[in-house]
């Protein structure tokens, strides 16, 4: 088994959370592979900031259309139903609430919910998209990172040490290790990568992992 | 995903006591007449639901769609910009009898502020009613000079709106003036139900040419020939239909 | 000569007014005829606040399409050029300043610029439309109004008695007797009938008229 | 009424130094290459504009269009949402260099202020961005319990604007998502030019089909044939081109 699971397979496990009919914003890199991953049967209507919902698959090289984008700058295409819209009805759906569940990436997050994903600090060009509306408009707002820094230092933490994005807008982390609820201000432990011991993820974690019934095995296929 | 309800009576089955239903038109032009004659018989047969406060630019004309509504006395108070029109005279002889409250609102700041309920703005500044009766009680502030007031957003239980084409993800166009605020309502809701002149199939509708895209709608009933509301007062129709 | 205008006369006198290419809306009755009088060679454009910009005019009757009606309600054409569009929309090109043009009935009007024209007090059902919104959008906010009440009271005012529908926004009253300009919180009369006197035009006016400059003749074809 | 231009040195003529420029476009897509590169040439001829501060989501990419605009050290300040992309060289010299502005906006709250900027709407509450170091200064508020920041509007002298079909009162369509903020600062600008793919007899653009009512637009110039961003910048396109 993997010491840890790698993006592709932290996306699969975010993509069976979904459900059927969700309407679900996925962050530029990694979280954008989550969409390849939806379950048989269940259906998930795709929207990116820059006006599309309901946009399909990547074109095959040499037939993009650059006016048929996604957030993040890449090709994409469309299928029936598609619907095509302006920034500002765009960012409505996003703060309106009409999204079911928005999965970004974290640099940190905090036990509070609290979510650090756009600045490492005053080096550097800042810049933020639309991160900061997305974490205040879907019902479900969802992380997929890697448990720890490429230091081995917890991303998962009391406080965020960064340049926060939103104030208590995650409710659940898709970790390279293991699948965490927030729930009033604690991390809940809802799955952790089977041969993981608990103390062994506690000591990779920055704040106390709360334990409410089960503990699942976080079983993801090689991918 | 399928958005579509069989049936008129299924699609207004969750309207409960109390809500708040905002229904779409101006006038006649985009009234869903058909879901609101629907919501009437559901009261009859069953008492409910009553209570209602409704957000509609008007107050119904003659003795069909919101008129009707409002007559039947399912309706508590009514958001609206404009009560006073050609045949009114069901909401006003309820309104003079103090039996029906009115907020009365801008026709542009009841738009503003049922897009704002939809686009997740808790409040927003207008020049609009500065200095009138309209404007009192609420906060004030100067922006470069001029004087605003502060609108809050409008949300709803559920919306009743009229549009042409749907498609079963709930995309929708409308017809020529009949847009007017459905879109809107759509967007400022938790529940909207549509009914349309036809539902076709995702992709009959041109992404380029949604109105309202599917995000927005939770049902979609189909009704072919939908009535004119203007149609129904010119043949002085009543609803519902007094036995003979 | 007619003792006083028609108000079919003061919509062909505002009409003279209105640019060519000027976008305008016109208030539901009286100011809906200045439509019909537009000087050979000036097109203004028609918005409708429920959704229409460019409609044409009035279709036969018997030809109404009742999903295709102005702002009072009455059925309209469409002309090649037309745009539909939603509620927010329409009165975003009100209140974000778009109109040239707005033209509106009065109760009162007030040497402020206040008008009222919406309310004629607690008796009755209030409504208001979109006249609030449409006094603070337009670069220009015309009134169209009999000089003087059925009872032969002025309605152009150093203060409005009546409720109010927006402060310091008209600029200029076509009435049935004068067209007076609104400048610095005073009433500027610019054209009057030909017959009548200043001193009698003044008796009627619950204001001071100021002069600058010639004062025009009012004349108007009968109609 | 005609508000054709001729050509595209007419088209950006009345732009001046100092102004406030919306440039649409999210990335390349949407993105007005030609006005751009028209007010390059401008610039090169005459030294004017320059100081510019420029409205756009990106900070352009490569060496062309928004990018180009930057590196002739036009503008003075931008105002986005991502000025970090694949190829941002430009910006990213010169703002680490301390020789242009930034003011960083979320995306969402960019779109809304820009939109409010053309609804008249002059201040606005969101719950984007509180807690943030981006709200910091800005009044914030309380409503149901929950906390909001408040937005100003924002409007420009100038929009330059890239669509689909354009007729000669200014009506627009654009094409699929090269739509984007291009809609909003056609409301937002004291003047808006457009550069089409084809101008089209008043008439040709379904009623309901358009997007951006001619009432936005002052001007409408047509570029058949529009480039692509994305295509220059695969091609290492440079604007100018350097002499060999």
């Amino acid at each position: 088994m993997t010491a840890k699971l790698s993006p592709t397979q932290m996306a699969w496990r975010a993509a069976q959370d979904i459900e059927d009919g969700a309407y679900v914003n996925l962050g530029i890199g990694f979280p954008e592979m989550v969409a390849k991953f939806q379950p048989p049967g269940k259906q998930a209507i795709f929207h990116t900031e820059n006006g599309i919902l309901g946009f399909g698959e990547a074109p095959k090289p040499g037939e993009e259309d650059w006016d048929l984008i996604n957030a993040g700058k890449k090709a994409v295409t469309i299928k029936p139903g598609t619907a095509f819209f302006h920034h500002a009805d765009s960012f409505a759906m996003v703060r309106g609430g009409h999204l079911d569940v928005a999965i970004l990436g974290a640099y940190e997050v905090a036990e509070t919910g609290d979510l650090a994903n756009w600045s490492t600090g005053p080096k550097g060009v800042p810049a933020v998209g639309g991160a900061m509306d997305l974490v205040h408009g879907a019902k479900r707002v969802a992380v997929i990172t890697d448990h720890v820094t490429k230091d081995g230092k917890p991303k998962l933490l009391q406080r965020c040490s960064l340049p926060l994005t939103g104030v208590g807008c995650v409710t659940r982390v898709y970790s390279s290790l293991a699948v965490i609820d927030i729930q009033d201000g604690h991390f809940v432990l809802r799955e952790k990568l089977p041969g993981l011991g608990l103390d062994d993820l506690q000591a990779l974690t920055g704040a106390t992992l709360h334990v409410e019934g089960d503990i699942g095995d976080l079983n993801v296929p090689e991918l | 995903m399928d958005k579509t309800i069989p049936d008129l009576a299924t699609a207004v089955a969750g309207i409960e006591d109390g809500m708040v239903v905002m229904i779409g038109g101006f006038g006649g032009s985009g009234a869903p007449i058909e879901l609101i004659h629907a919501l009437i018989d559901r009261f009859r047969a069953t008492g409910h639901p009553k209570d209602l406060t409704v957000v509609n630019n008007n107050a119904g004309n003659g003795h069909v769609g919101l008129a009707a509504l409002i007559e039947q006395g399912m309706v508590k108070k009514l958001i609206c910009s404009f009560p006073r029109s050609a045949d009114p005279v069901v909401f006003t002889e309820l309104y003079q009898a103090g039996k029906i409250e009115l907020e009365l609102v801008p026709q542009g700041t009841l738009a503003e502020r049922i897009r704002a309920g939809g686009a997740g703005i808790p409040a927003f500044y207008t020049p609009t009613s500065f200095g009138t009766d309209l404007a009192k009680g609420k906060p004030v502030e100067e922006f470069e000079g001029r004087s605003y007031v502060r609108e809050r957003w409008l949300k709803a239980d559920v919306a009743l709106v009229k549009a042409h084409l749907g498609d079963r993800l709930g995309n929708l166009t409308y017809r020529m003036a009949a847009r007017n605020f459905n879109p809107l309502m759509c967007m400022a809701a938790a529940k909207t139900i549509v009914q349309v002149s036809q539902i076709v199939e995702p992709g009959a509708i041109d992404p380029e040419t949604v109105v309202t895209p599917g995000i927005f709608v939770q049902g979609v009933v189909q009704v072919a020939n939908p009535a004119q509301e203007e149609d129904l007062n010119r043949a002085k129709a009543v609803y519902p239909e007094v036995a003979q």
